[in-house]
């Protein structure tokens, strides 16, 4: 453990905390807007990286998130309520996001269970949530990425790293109507601004 | 536009999730000092630069971040083969002249 | 004005909506449904252009994509402004306002016309390649009068109102084209449960059945193709796209279609928010083209003359738009489907003259047909000449032999309005030839098909393939191959019958010979748009230009904007009979994206103006917004650059900022640097292997600055890394260069130490860093912190974790300015709490938010470098005088070492980072400027260095500078010069680049 | 040969154009020539041209496996200036805009070399210094050149956008007057036509396919039309240098990428300089015919195919737009691409081989068109002569193994 520095990055109440999109000030999109866009601000993010085809790696992760480490390429596996989820992001590269302030924990679970060669990094002030929902959120996602969004080729479950405009995000499918970005900081007033203007067409909301 | 299998990532993904990273397989030297300037230099900057089928290194980029190779042919674009790193290519353009495609 | 060739029956235009419209500031009507072109030939419009070498009148050739003449320039308003608008395919709407793109005073009268008369016979082919050479001087006026006569339309002067799309898509099948074989195709596949896209260029979908005359299970063709359109429409997992345009085929079957979504409504987008047209990007598994046919014109002489069509636009008007161009007609043809417009033609009440077919012995069905409505048919013969200036008033025939290129009879000369010509029917191969596969001739059909493309499959006109009943089943048979390699199992469908019907052998027709050779004749044209004629070819093989492309390029052939769809293979027919040669040994020129012309703001698409390109914030970027900072592009990063109070300068708001840093505190947001977080048990192995120096000692909580090279000796990086653990590094790297740095690691990592343990991750936009620096640095963050900063605790070069402003914390104690710093850093989401409550001890301290040039300023007395500033990848670390930071004896060949020890790399005058003391102190020497050590030496000089920065240090109280100078480590004290470009030479003293503190006592404190 | 003028053109009009001459003949390959050139693209036509013109040598054969001027002459985008950053290519570039200057006259054929100044745009600060750094060197080296701000680009440009409120406002230019454009397939058809005048054998559709080297010595080229001898063999043959080097059994510091370029529908003028910018990606001039003549960055992949990546041509466009807001509604008429050999340090090479009298000139990536007549010159020298002329000297490949690379990268940016 001490040859690793792992420390509760959260401040916790009394400190204001900004989220990436602090500074907009929303649209409204009328009676039904096309697309509907909400931020799920300060949830926790951590990076975990590590050996998929060591058992012992993979239980160490089951126990500690209660979700097995999904093995196979771009599959999302989140837990009961949906409140935290584990991403595969490359063969040993997996996203894991919490409920925010609880992300000290849960690095601190997957340490206590894991042994050998692996590493947990906390990048929850890197990134924020958009979630995409209405009737032509999909159209939005068709304009935005390269990859292929059709319902087909991705399912609810899938969770994929891609190019979104000039950025990068990652694309996730948790429900039948709901898809969610994730984007990093530094690029998320771009592809704020670059959603609502290619939703624009459609009426969008953002608050 | 290249529509290329990510072999780590079991599926195919559009060229501009990838970027490409030069000749494939260029070992550097194990004892960079008791090489000649020759040999560094030629370690650094000399090429095959073939027209046919050619090894090279590609970079998932904005998906899994792993390298990998590919065999492609330098004139028709077509995709050959990809491979993951540490691995050698089926497809050399010696096989190609002798199982008689091209 | 009235309509006067409309038809009162018939076509497809909506005679109850009627259309305004203007064209060369003249008033028309026109109905919905009409083209641009239908409308203009409905109101008897002969002349619509001028052309562009001989200004000579053209009027409307064609009814599609191929047009060549029908150029014009649209838009009502400035910014609306369209150029070189195809007439043919713009549909109408109310209120198009178009123009002809050349003509002056105005296209019916033309001064150049004149020009272009008299200079003809000296305006061949390269004339200028021949000309204006003297005097030498003179050329780039005789080029001001070149260009003003060139070019067609013109750019607007204002910027685009409108937006522009992207829409990527993937699909199983891909159909082009929209005709019978395209549909066919679509209502096979549609049921198979394959994701299938069809699309066609035109305003609706049916292709040639919404021309022909042939009928689908007894009844009009059309018909078929609106129930096929109906059907096709219900099913979800088929896309129609009407109005697009496959332009480009690219690798892997890559298909780039524009969809014009608004252009046949007005000329800007009617609706807010409406992007003015769309481009689809198109990965499909298999592409089936359905492209069909071009028909050719004949090349005969003044075959430019207005009243000079195409059989199958003239049936198409007729048919389709129920406009007859003219009242006499004389055709001029080789093969059976030239009589179709000769039928509609007398159908509609209009006159037929005659029908002119170069065969000996006509005898398809059609041909029948003609002569049992009692139309005159000459065999044999061709039409060689076309009479009139501004429309055609005669047609002269006679007998030919093609194969001996000669006139062998008496000639005729038949008194008629409209010429319609037919050379036969070219395949529209383009997009097959895209990725470079040559087309193939097929001497049965006279024409070049597709040549074999991985993943697409031809079907219908596009293969050669004609008789509208093998057309329905080639795309069948198209669709069928195609859901098979896609793994779908086709539902059953049946196809409708058509009338059969027997075509003669076409001929091949290409130039018609006239009385006089072609050099003599008047004016034969293969490519109307850029005014090419068969003399000028000939002209070309002459002059020695064999192959094709030679000749393309030496007379122009194929270059405008039809891309020489009418006019490529009739060239390269004639440039095969020059040359004695068949035509597949002369073979095509290279077709190339587009098919038809996009507009640049259709393949900008979204990425345009605010959206050009990410503007990366860090997250206090709306506070340095509110304090009126001006930024500074570094990457796609947005940093501060100065902050000016009121109107102070950038320079007197540098210097106070200076000032501030050094006598208080000022504070920087360093957030952009890199961050790469690294664990692993051989992290440190690892960081020994990419930087130049030693890591093997360092202590967990101590920073160690590092340098990065690549395997060339050549400086690429810098920057800070923390021992957080033993197992556990935090690296910090330049802002611009931290994407690649990461990749750089990941790429030794994965490539040649995969053994290595060790794990690298960015935590660029995690950590949101905060650099206070000067000498109340510590007191100012005592306030809000409960680390022990106490000196002797809490060293230079070590990092505490702690709680600042209530946020848990890593504080780092480096410095770039020569200060005392501490670079907190925090979780990125409560940077603005800690800036701000750093803030509200802003009077107590005099804490000054600076900027990059602040920074600059401070850095450069300090002798710190900037890598890309003072560096450019040429520069090694002994170059910089960086030896302390190069480890010689590191078990490992470290990345760099190798190439250090090369005969260039260890020359002893290579251009080495030094001090410049400006002699005259109010001197800041120009950054660039380059030095010499004479100064009075004539040009071209010997160079020995350049400034790589300067700036007017506050401190120093003069101008100083940091400069790459040969040798210049050995040169302490001595005098260089700087020749100005306004003539004043700067003279400055070589001194260490270290101008203050060179013990480093400020920054130990 | 037939000189060319206004009054033999109105001379020619009136015999109806039916007496000109060929521009060169179309000749059997002899069994052995003096030298051989690989390669008849501007710079080995050039080569030829000079050779015969200025060294005496006129036993000499073009070999090229297409038609004259086919490869890379046939496919840039025909920028030329020689405001290079240091002084070995200043050297090299400056030597070739002096021969441009007289080039029409000289070939006694219109090459169209129109000198209306080339515009490199600053976007950053950084962008500024590598600027002042370049035009003070160009200016020390008498080579011309200004650093111009926002306001004196604009006037020299008018449709550029040099307003505050894009996303990377122009900050500056330099700025070469005697910088400009030429008809590129001209300044091919012209020395074809010198060099066959002076009894060059150009000898078309015709492509090397081997070497025969003995005893380490040249001996003459397999090709596709039988061997043809020569003791001396310059191969200028950009993108496929490395091919052949392979043929003679050695390896280049090259890399052969697509560079693609593309042309809008010819539009009245409205753009009468030629503006680059690094940094937005992306250069735009337009041609006497009027279309906008366009091109930006290179493939990042090994390619032989004459073509490239859709994508790129999106960048560069969407730089354009941004650049030229007003040409918006200009449409994009065709694209292609040429195979450019990329050299490490973004300068070519000039340099004899390991193989003795087998020379090479390559090496000029994605900007050789410029050099076309200086590159001509002093290889046809360093050929006659058997050892380097003094400019091409550091050019020689040993560069590479010494470490003396003439790194132009940093320094000029896009090396169009
Ligand atoms: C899109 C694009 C834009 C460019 N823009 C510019 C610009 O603006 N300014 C500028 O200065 N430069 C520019 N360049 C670079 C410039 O075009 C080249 O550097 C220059 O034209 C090279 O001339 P060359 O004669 O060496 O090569 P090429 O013209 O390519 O000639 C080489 C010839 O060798 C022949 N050959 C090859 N192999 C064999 C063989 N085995 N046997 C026989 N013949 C063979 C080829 O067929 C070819 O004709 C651009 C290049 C491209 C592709
Ligand atoms: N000799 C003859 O009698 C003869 C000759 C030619 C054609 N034809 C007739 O033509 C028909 C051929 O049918 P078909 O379906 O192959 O061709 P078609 O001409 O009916 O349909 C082709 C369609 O493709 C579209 N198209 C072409 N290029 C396009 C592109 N790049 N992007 C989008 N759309 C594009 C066209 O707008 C057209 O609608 C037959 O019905 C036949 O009778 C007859
Ligand atoms: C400077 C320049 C201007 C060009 N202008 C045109 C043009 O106006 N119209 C056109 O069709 N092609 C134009 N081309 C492109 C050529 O048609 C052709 O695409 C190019 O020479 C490459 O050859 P390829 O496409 O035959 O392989 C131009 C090319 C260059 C280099
Ligand atoms: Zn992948």
């Amino acid at each position: 453990m001490s040859n690793v520095a792992v420390f509760d990055q959260n401040a916790g109440m009394g400190v204001l905390a900004e989220s990436p999109l602090a500074h907009v000030s929303g649209v409204k999109g009328g009676h039904t807007p096309g697309v509907v866009i909400r931020e799920k601000a300060f949830l926790g993010y951590l990076t975990l990286r590590g050996n998929s085809e060591d058992v012992s790696f993979q239980d160490g992760v089951k126990q500690a998130l209660g979700m097995p480490l999904p093995t196979e390429p771009m599959r999302l596996h989140q837990n009961q309520h949906k409140a935290s989820s584990i991403q595969w992001l490359s063969p040993d590269e997996w996203l894991i996001v919490v409920q925010g302030g609880t992300e000290y924990e849960t690095e601190m679970a997957l340490r206590a269970e894991l042994t050998g060669h692996f590493a947990v990094v906390n990048i929850s002030g890197g990134q924020t949530l958009l979630t995409l929902s209405g009737s032509a959120a999909l159209e939005v996602l068709h304009k935005s990425t390269v990859y292929d969004v059709h319902p087909r080729n991705f399912p609810v479950g899938k969770a994929v790293a891609t190019t979104f405009a000039k950025a990068t995000a990652i694309i996730r499918r948790p429900t039948e109507d709901t898809w969610e970005l994730i984007v990093r900081r530094s690029f998320a007033d771009y592809c704020y601004r670059w959603l609502i203007d290619a939703s624009q067409e459609f009426g969008v909301d953002y608050e | 536009m290249f529509y290329i299998y990510c072999p780590y990532c079991g599926e195919h993904r559009e060229e501009s999730e990838f970027r490409p990273k030069g000749q494939a397989h260029i070992m550097r030297p194990k004892d960079p000092e008791s090489c000649s300037d020759e040999e560094w230099a030629d370690y650094l900057f000399f090429r095959d630069n073939p027209k046919g089928v050619h090894h090279e290194m590609w970079v998932h980029a904005t998906g899994c971040r792993k390298f990998f190779n590919m065999t492609r042919d330098t004139v028709s674009y077509e995709i050959l083969e990809v491979y993951k790193m540490g691995e050698q290519p089926k497809i050399t353009a010696a096989s190609r002249v002798v199982g008689g495609e091209k | 004005m009235s309509q006067a060739n409309r038809l009162s029956k018939g076509g497809q235009i909506d005679r109850s909506k009627q259309i305004n419209f203007t064209f060369n500031g003249l008033r028309y009507i026109g109905y919905q449904g009409d083209t641009l072109a239908s409308a203009l030939l409905a109101n008897g419009v002969d002349i619509v252009n001028r052309s562009f070498k001989y200004s000579r009148p053209r009027g409307i050739v064609a009814s599609n994509a191929a047009e060549p003449n029908a150029i014009v320039q649209l838009g009502s308003t400035e910014a609306a402004q369209v150029p070189n608008v195809r007439a043919t395919q713009q549909a109408l709407y109310e209120g198009l306002s178009a123009r002809s793109t050349n003509g002056w005073p105005n296209v019916n009268n033309d001064a150049m016309g004149l020009v272009g008369k008299l200079g003809g016979p000296m305006m061949g082919p390269g004339f200028y390649y021949k000309t204006f050479m003297a005097p030498a001087s003179m050329w780039m006026t005789y080029e001001k009068f070149i260009r003003k006569a060139a070019g067609l339309g013109r750019a607007p002067n204002e910027k685009d109102p409108d937006i522009y799309d992207h829409y990527n898509r993937h699909c199983d099948l891909l159909i082009i084209g929209a005709g019978p074989a395209g549909l066919a195709a679509a209502l096979t596949a549609a049921n198979s449960g394959a994701r299938v896209i069809i699309c066609d260029e035109q305003e609706s979908f049916g292709g040639s059945l919404l021309e022909t005359a042939d009928q689908l299970n007894g009844k009009p063709a059309s018909e078929w193709a609106a129930q096929v359109i109906e059907q096709l429409a219900a099913n979800s997992d088929v896309l129609m796209l009407p109005r697009t345009t496959a332009n480009g085929y690219h690798d892997h079957n890559f298909v780039t279609l524009h969809e014009r979504r608004t252009e046949h409504l007005a000329d800007t987008a009617p609706k807010a928010h409406q992007a003015r047209s769309r481009m689809h990007h198109i990965r499909a598994n298999q592409v089936i083209l359905a492209t069909g046919a071009q028909e050719r014109p004949v090349v005969y002489a003044n075959n430019d003359v207005p009243g000079n069509l195409i059989c199958s636009a003239v049936s198409a008007y007729i048919r389709r738009y129920a406009v007859v161009p003219g009242q006499k007609l004389v055709v001029t043809t080789g093969n059976d489907s030239g009589y179709q417009a000769a039928l509609d033609w007398q159908e509609a009440g209009r006159e037929v003259v005659a029908i002119v077919d170069c065969r000996a012995n006509p005898d398809g069905d059609l041909v029948k047909q003609a002569r049992q409505k009692g139309i005159r048919i000459i065999a044999g013969s061709a039409v060689f000449e076309a009479k009139g200036t501004k429309r055609v008033t005669a047609a002269r025939v006679a007998a030919v032999d093609l194969d001996a290129f000669v006139i062998k009879g008496d000639v005729e000369e038949l008194a008629c309005d409209t010429i319609a010509s037919s050379g036969g029917f070219s395949p529209i191969v383009h997009l097959a030839a895209h990725t470079g596969a040559r087309p193939v001739w097929n001497d049965e059909a006279i024409g070049f098909v597709p040549g074999k493309v991985k993943g697409v499959i031809p079907a219908g006109g596009v293969d050669a393939i004609y008789s509208l009943n093998a057309v329905l089943q080639s795309g069948q048979q198209a669709a069928l191959q195609a859901l098979e390699t896609c793994g779908y199992s086709p539902a059953q469908v049946d196809l409708p019958d058509a009338t059969g019907r027997i075509e003669g052998k076409a001929a091949a027709l290409f130039q018609v010979p006239h009385l006089k050779p072609t050099s003599r004749a008047p004016k034969q044209f293969v490519d109307l748009q850029n005014d090419v004629t068969a003399a000028g070819i000939e002209l070309a093989t002459r002059e020695g230009f064999e192959s094709i492309e030679h000749v393309k390029r030496y007379t122009a052939l194929g270059f405008g904007t039809d891309q020489g769809k009418l006019g490529n293979i009739n060239g390269m027919a004639i440039t095969a009979r020059l040359l004695g040669r068949t035509i597949p040994e002369t073979g095509t020129t290279v077709f190339r994206p587009n098919y038809t012309g996009i507009t640049f703001g259709a393949i900008a698409g979204r990425h345009a103006g605010a959206l050009f390109d990410p503007e990366r914030y860090t997250a206090l970027h709306q506070w340095h917004l509110e304090r009126g900072a001006k930024f500074e592009d570094v990457g796609q990063w947005k940093r501060p650059w100065y902050f000016p109070i009121g109107n102070e300068t950038m320079h007197e708001a540098v210097a106070r900022e200076c000032t501030a840093v050094r006598e208080d505190v000022g504070i920087l947001d360093a957030s952009t640097l890199g961050k790469i977080d690294i664990q692993g048990k051989d992290a440190r192995e690892f960081l020994a292997r990419v930087y130049t120096n030693k890591w093997a000692q360092l202590g967990i909580n101590k920073c160690r600055y590092g340098l990065m090279c690549k395997d060339d000796g050549m400086v690429m990086d810098d920057g800070v890394t923390t021992c957080l653990g033993d197992n556990h590094f935090l690296m910090t790297t330049t802002t611009g260069g931290a994407a690649g740095i990461l990749e750089w690691l990941e790429l030794w990592h994965q490539t040649e130490w995969p053994e290595l343990e060790v794990y690298f991750n960015s935590v660029t936009d995690h950590w949101a860093t905060m650099t206070i620096t000067g000498p109340k640095a510590r007191d100012l963050l005592s306030e809000i912190t409960d680390i022990d900063l106490a000196k002797e605790n809490f060293k230079f070069m070590e990092c505490r974790e702690g709680m600042v402003a209530g946020v848990p914390a890593r504080v780092y104690r480096i410095s770039f300015t020569g200060e005392l710093t501490y670079e907190i850093n925090v979780q990125a989401n409560y940077a603005m709490h800690v800036w701000k409550a750093l803030f509200e001890h802003e009077d107590t301290y005099g804490l000054t938010p600076y900027g990059t040039e602040t920074m600059h300023v401070l850095r450069a007395e300090k002798g710190f470098i900037i890598v890309g500033q003072d560096t450019d990848g040429s520069v090694t670390p002994e170059d910089l005088g960086m030896q302390w930071c190069v480890g010689y004896d590191k078990p490992f060949s470290w990345i760099g070492k190798r190439a250090l020890s090369r005969p260039d790399t260890r020359r002893k005058d290579r251009k080495q980072l030094v001090g410049l003391l400006p002699s005259d102190p109010k001197v800041v020497l120009e950054e660039g400027a380059q030095i010499v050590f004479d100064p009075k030496q004539q040009v071209p000089m010997k160079m020995k260095g350049h400034v790589t920065s300067s700036y007017y240090s506050p401190t120093l109280g003069q101008g100083f500078a940091l400069a790459l100078v040969m040798g210049g480590a050995e040169r302490m004290g001595e005098t260089v010069f700087m020749p100005m470009a306004d003539g004043t030479v700067h003279e400055a003293k070589i001194v260490s680049p270290i101008f203050l503190d060179p013990k480093g006592e400020r920054q130990n404190v | 040969m037939q000189r060319y003028s206004g009054f033999g053109l109105a001379k020619h009009a009136l015999t109806h154009n039916e007496n000109w001459q060929r521009m060169w003949r179309n000749p059997v390959p002899k069994k052995k020539y003096d030298v051989i050139i690989v390669g008849g693209g501007g710079h080995g036509l050039a080569t030829a041209y000079y050779l015969a013109k200025e060294c005496g040598v006129t036993n000499v054969a073009v070999i090229e496996k297409g038609w004259l001027g086919g490869g890379n002459t046939a496919r840039n985008t025909t920028i030329v200036r020689s405001n290079y950053l240091w002084d070995e290519a200043a050297a090299l570039y400056e030597h070739s805009m002096k021969l441009w200057e007289g080039l029409s006259q000289d070939l006694n054929y219109n090459v169209m070399f129109s000198q209306r100044g080339v515009l490199n745009l600053g976007h950053t600060l950084q962008d500024m210094r590598d600027i002042q750094r370049r035009v003070n060197a160009n200016r020390l080296n008498g080579i011309d050149g200004e650093v111009l701000d926002a306001q004196q680009v604009k006037e020299i440009c008018p449709v550029l956008d040099c307003s505050p409120n894009t996303r990377y406002p122009v900050l500056g230019a330099s700025w070469q007057p005697r910088g400009g454009v030429a008809r590129h397939d001209a300044v091919a058809w012209g020395y074809a036509r010198g060099a066959d005048a002076m009894g060059v054998d150009l000898i078309q559709q015709t492509e090397v396919i081997g070497m025969r080297i003995e005893d380490g010595q040249i001996v003459g080229v397999e090709t596709t039309r039988g061997f043809i001898g020569a003791e001396t063999v310059g191969c200028v043959a950009a993108g496929n240098s490395s091919v052949l080097a392979k043929m003679a059994g050695i390896k280049l510091p090259l890399e052969s990428h697509p560079l693609q370029a593309l042309v809008s529908e010819p539009i009245k003028p409205v753009l009468d300089t030629v503006v680059m910018s690094n940094h937005v990606h992306g250069y735009c001039s337009q041609s006497d015919k009027g279309d906008l003549v366009i091109g930006a960055g290179i493939d990042g992949y090994n390619g032989y195919g004459q073509r490239g990546s859709y994508p790129t041509i999106e960048h560069t466009l969407q730089a354009i737009v941004e650049m030229f807001p007003t040409f918006s509604r200009v449409r994009m008429n065709r694209q292609w691409g040429g195979i450019v050999d990329t050299c490490p340090d973004a300068c070519p090479i000039l340099s004899a081989t390991s193989v003795k009298g087998l020379f090479f000139n390559c090496g000029w990536g994605t900007g050789g068109f410029k050099a076309t007549p200086g590159s001509g010159n002093v290889f046809a020298w360093t050929l006659a002569k058997g050892v380097a002329h003094p400019i091409a000297a550091p050019f020689s490949i040993d560069r590479f193994v010494s470490g003396k690379l003439i790194d132009e990268h940093g320094a000029a940016g896009v090396a169009h």
